[in-house]
């Protein structure tokens, strides 16, 4: 048998179940063995720049909150801060802090969300089961202090929405002390358990040079032993004010990657602790003008994926001229396919998981639309369903002629 | 023991009807506890059979590259193995429906036959995750069943005998060499859960990694057949060590001997559920190199020990 | 803290203290659940104090709101609940403040046009079409 | 002299025509405007000599005539240099790929996004449009409309 015939071409995406999202990996097995991946994204491709260039600052605040479902406040924060940067605005302290505080909330929130797939990924739904438990705390808390559980709507130009009420601080730091304690425990299971850790260990290497060539940044970057960290490096909103330890860690594999998480948790409950002892009184916002003056501004937020870079190109109007975002994942797609050389096909899905992927970041830029009137249309089911059908019909697939056993019929 | 009679234990009770009975009612307990032990609600009682009939009511789908006729078979063939199997193994009564010298070795083949559909469903499904799925699923029986046989040989030679029944009768007598076969039982349960495809060996239907495996292409029908001879093979394994390695209150009548008959099956149900629910997910080569290096020896000194025992009783 | 043994199982205990517990899981539907004070769910529109500055609908993100004017000093208000985004600007632009975001969260619909809600200005006169109240019925099901 | 200062005065005695086109915007942020002759040294010296080891990201703006590009490169320690070049539609610039291997996909999604042509690209996937997206549609170009992409004969089967 010749070497080709023993490569399998398996699709994973871009729908695929360990995938939340749509984006493509090819993958040439040899056996169990990955021999080539060759990744596909853009899939969710929405317009969003495009669609922030028509639309107000203000109106762009909530579109490019909605980049991303997870790390919502980050794309928001830091669109704000490069439109702040540019229309020279002097926000108030306290809606620094409280822009601080929802983002470590986020970050908590999303660091839980991680290790609970990273636990389905590698088969330990049991793992998932209690950190998405335990992650509805922080959910709960957001909800309280923000108004929703995602998509906070925290951020305006020039400052926050709303503010933190002396009742609602007692509340932050009980939820703190519990989950503080359950990451305790995750922790200790990290090191612990057999099992979990020979599915991580070793898994899915990037070594530091690579991961520095590659251009890998967040907890991705950190479990590689790169010491890069936008908060401590480039501090924003808060940041400057508060002390925290940035977790690196030399594994350089999944593992790392987990643990690195699981610090940056612990270093997320210090940070809100500290931030709402010394949260300081005055007002949340300034008045921030309607047409933004010329200029431009890049803003960079350590989203808990990993730096996110906003670029705002200001033109005097209300709208923006250009607006450019490079979310996390974009930069860490590009170390997946050196994680993945020679490793398993067992191993894909926690090796992908491993960079937190957020493959609607990535692709950011749908209204629906029929392109083929020009107009913005709305389809109702049938239509939908009909027009599928044609569609496929179309290119020569009919599915009148699929076989169907029993008496259904396509 | 006339036709009718016959018929009726091979198909109603204790043959398949209850078989499917008690495959639901082990499915709910599985559930139940996995969901309780994950601090979770879980399902009602009925959600098994729910599911069940939801699936035989749905449409069900053939791919055309497949071979229609191993597809549609092999759930069928699973099933019908399972419930035969089920008939050799006592339950309440030291005597099951069927008997002969050697049953223990044909049962042990009929278990293998819905491992074995599961590989030919898989690979005539012909997809890319039901193959690779179907290739995982062989690889796996070649490593578990090598545990699981001799930890089921052991007890056999120290009883004396290849009937599961006379066996079940041996140890009865005397129950306390039900001790020496402890590693054995533990050895069979870890096996079980290969047999069984549950974490941590459910690899050849990892969900995040090959969608469903060898079930990938399966609806319908063919997809509750071969969930009922899942759910079936639970019970038929854990009735198979029960009766091998729990010999107890098999003389006590009918009825204390059918409660105590549920409860051991359920009890063995009920630690496989603790166990699916401890662990991650292994690799294939992990769990290969786990079944030959760890469960294996221990299976066999399990052997060398009751031989050399049963040189000095 | 000393070194962590490696074992396989190691949630065992977790896992078993769990089985004694009420488990986490909420009885939702069965038992309500209830938004925290502030929830931005749909905007209500207490159209009597609309001056028709248009505001709401210039700043809205989705572009969900129409204003219309169907008299003196009356106005109209039409919210599209399946293009809003519950983002809650309109009740921050609004200068006469007459937008409420409510708590109301179960929203969803088969007949998509019954996400569109209109709050009819009051009448001077008794409304001659008289169809709709003026506060919509909270969404069913 | 702050950091940035310190980088200024260097970029400025090793490419006196650069003298004015540094900027300064605030601590971590350095500006630096260079045309596209003179492009590819500026920004070696920057990556290679001066410690900005770090590419964030590549931001295609359409300026009319020609097309813009930033490239946002920035030191580990936090400071960032935003360098500026423009050059015709239609003329091909440079790939950073040799310098920063994992830059690639910012210069594909300019390719895509504003019809840039770029020359030493290994060969990949287009990123992030559809495989079956109408050539010559660039939806950042301000010319573009979300509409006009599929109005004529060769967007009709675009679904």
């Amino acid at each position: 048998m010749s070497d080709k015939r023993k490569i399998v071409q398996v699709p994973i995406g871009p729908q695929h179940p360990a995938l939340k999202e749509p984006e493509s990996f090819m993958v040439d097995l040899r056996g169990e063995k990955i021999d080539a991946v060759r990744l596909r994204l853009g899939y969710n491709h929405r317009g969003i720049e495009k669609g922030c260039e028509q639309r107000t600052y203000v109106q762009d605040v909530y579109l490019v909150e909605r980049i991303c479902g997870i790390c919502s406040t980050s794309h928001s924060t830091a669109f704000v801060q490069a439109v702040e940067e540019i229309a020279a605005l002097e926000v108030p302290r306290r809606a620094l802090y409280i822009r601080t505080i929802v983002a470590e909330l986020e970050r908590i929130h999303s660091h839980l969300l991680w290790l609970g797939v990273a636990g389905h990924e590698v088969g330990f739904d049991t793992l998932l089961m209690y950190s998405w438990r335990d992650r509805e705390a922080v959910m709960d808390l957001l909800a309280l202090l923000t108004g929703n559980r995602v998509n906070y709507g925290l951020n305006t130009i020039g400052g926050v929405r709303r503010d933190i009420t002396p009742e609602e601080i007692p509340e932050i730091l009980r939820v703190m002390d519990v989950l503080e304690e359950r990451t305790k425990y995750y922790i200790k299971l990290g090191l612990e358990e057999e099992t979990l850790i020979r599915r991580l260990a070793g898994v899915g290497k990037l070594s530091k040079e690579d991961a520095v060539s590659l251009g890998a940044v967040g907890p991705t970057a950190r479990a590689s032993g790169v010491d890069r960290d936008t908060r401590r490096d480039d501090p924003y909103a808060a940041y400057g004010e508060v002390s925290f330890k940035v977790v690196t860690d030399d594994h350089c594999d999944v593992y790392g990657r987990t643990l690195v998480r699981l610090g940056e948790l612990m270093e997320a409950y210090s940070i809100v602790r500290q931030l709402v002892k010394n949260l300081p009184e005055g007002p949340i916002t300034v008045k921030a003008p309607l047409r933004v003056p010329a200029g431009e501004a890049v803003s960079r937020y350590e989203a808990p994926r990993g730096e996110d870079v906003h670029y705002v190109q200001a033109n005097g109007t209300d709208k923006p001229e250009r607006v450019k975002v490079r979310a996390p994942t974009l930069a860490n797609t590009q170390s997946v396919a050196k994680m993945l050389e020679d490793g398993y096909l067992a191993d894909l899905p926690i090796v992908i998981a491993a960079i937190d992927p957020c493959f609607s970041c990535t692709d950011r830029t749908i209204s629906v639309r029929d392109t083929a009137r020009g107009t913005p249309q709305t389809l109702t089911w049938d239509e939908l369903s009909r027009y599928g059908i044609d569609w496929h019909r179309r290119r020569g697939i009919d599915f009148s002629k699929v076989v169907l056993s029993g008496g259904a019929r396509a | 023991m006339t036709a009718a009679t016959a018929l009726f234990q091979v198909l109603v009770f204790p043959g398949l009807v209850f078989l499917l009975g008690i495959g639901l009612a082990g499915e709910f307990v599985d559930r139940k506890l996995y969901a309780r032990l994950q601090n979770r609600v879980g399902p009602p009682w009925f959600q098994p059979l729910a599911d069940v009939l939801k699936l035989l009511g749905k449409e069900k789908v053939v791919p055309e590259e497949a071979d229609r006729r191993i597809f549609t078979l092999a759930p069928i063939v699973a099933l019908a193995a399972v419930a035969a199997s089920f008939l050799y193994i006592p339950m309440w009564g030291p005597k099951p429906v069927l008997s002969f010298e050697g049953d223990l070795v044909v049962v042990l083949y009929l278990l293998l036959i819905p491992s074995l559909t599961f590989f030919l469903g898989g690979w005539y499904s012909r997809s890319i995750f039901s193959t690779l799925g179907a290739v995982r699923a062989i690889t796996q029986v070649f490593a578990y069943e090598v545990p699981l046989l001799l930890a089921l040989l052991a007890p056999a030679l120290l009883a004396g005998t290849w009937s599961i029944a006379g066996m079940a009768a041996y140890y009865a007598a005397h129950p306390g060499y039900f001790l020496v076969n402890v590693p054995g039982l533990l050895v069979a349960l870890v096996a079980l859960l290969g047999k069984l495809e549950r974490v941590p060996f459910d690899i050849p239907e990892a969900e995040t990694e090959i969608v469903a495996g060898s079930f990938t292409e399966y609806s319908g029908r063919y997809l509750a057949f071969f969930r009922l001879a899942i759910d079936c093979e639970a019970i038929v394994c854990a009735s198979l060590l029960a009766a091998v390695f729990l010999p107890f209150g098999l003389g006590l009548g009918p009825w204390i001997g059918f409660v105590l008959y549920l409860a051991k099956v359920l009890a063995i149900v009920a630690v496989l559920a603790l166990l699916r629910t401890l662990f991650a997910r292994l690799r294939l080569d992990q769990m290969v190199d786990f079944c030959f290096r760890v469960i294996a020896p221990i299976a066999f000194l399990q052997v060398v020990l009751n031989l050399v025992l049963k040189e000095f009783v | 803290m000393k070194t962590p043994r490696r074992r396989p199982g190691a949630m065992l205990q977790t896992l078993l203290r769990s089985l004694f517990r009420r488990p986490a899981t909420t009885r939702y539907p069965y038992v309500p659940f209830v938004m925290p004070k502030g929830f931005r769910g749909p905007p209500r529109f207490h159209v009597e104090g609309c001056i028709g500055c248009q505001m709401c609908v210039r700043n809205c993100p989705a572009r969900a709101i129409t204003i219309t004017k169907v008299g003196e000093k009356r106005f109209e208000a039409t919210v599209d609940l399946g293009k809003c985004v519950y983002c809650g600007q309109c009740a921050d632009s609004c200068p006469k403040k007459i937008i409420e975001m409510t708590s109301e969260f179960e929203l969803a619909q088969i007949d998509k046009g019954k996400l569109r809600i209109t709050y009819h200005a009051p009448a001077a006169l008794p409304s001659p079409e008289g169809s709709a109240p003026a506060v919509p019925q909270p969404p069913s099901g | 002299m702050s950091e940035a200062e310190a980088v200024r005065a260097e970029l400025e005695k090793r490419f006196p025509y650069l003298a004015g086109a540094v900027r300064v915007q605030r601590a971590k942020r350095l500006w630096v405007e260079v045309d596209q002759a003179h492009f590819a040294e500026v920004f070696e010296a920057l990556s290679k000599k001066l410690g900005f080891t770090v590419l964030c990201t590549i931001t295609g703006l359409d300026l009319g005539a020609d097309l813009g590009f930033i490239y946002h490169l920035a030191r580990p320690a936090g400071l960032m240099a935003n360098v500026k070049t423009r050059a015709p539609k239609g003329k091909a610039i440079r790939s950073v790929s040799p310098l920063f291997p994992g830059g690639g996909i910012f210069e594909r999604e300019l390719i895509d996004l504003f019809g840039a042509s770029v020359e030493g690209l290994p060969p990949g996937a287009r990123y992030p449009l559809p495989d079956d997206w109408p050539e010559g549609e660039h939806p950042l170009l301000k010319d573009w409309q979300p509409t006009s992409a599929g109005t004529g004969e060769k967007g009709a089967d675009r679904e």
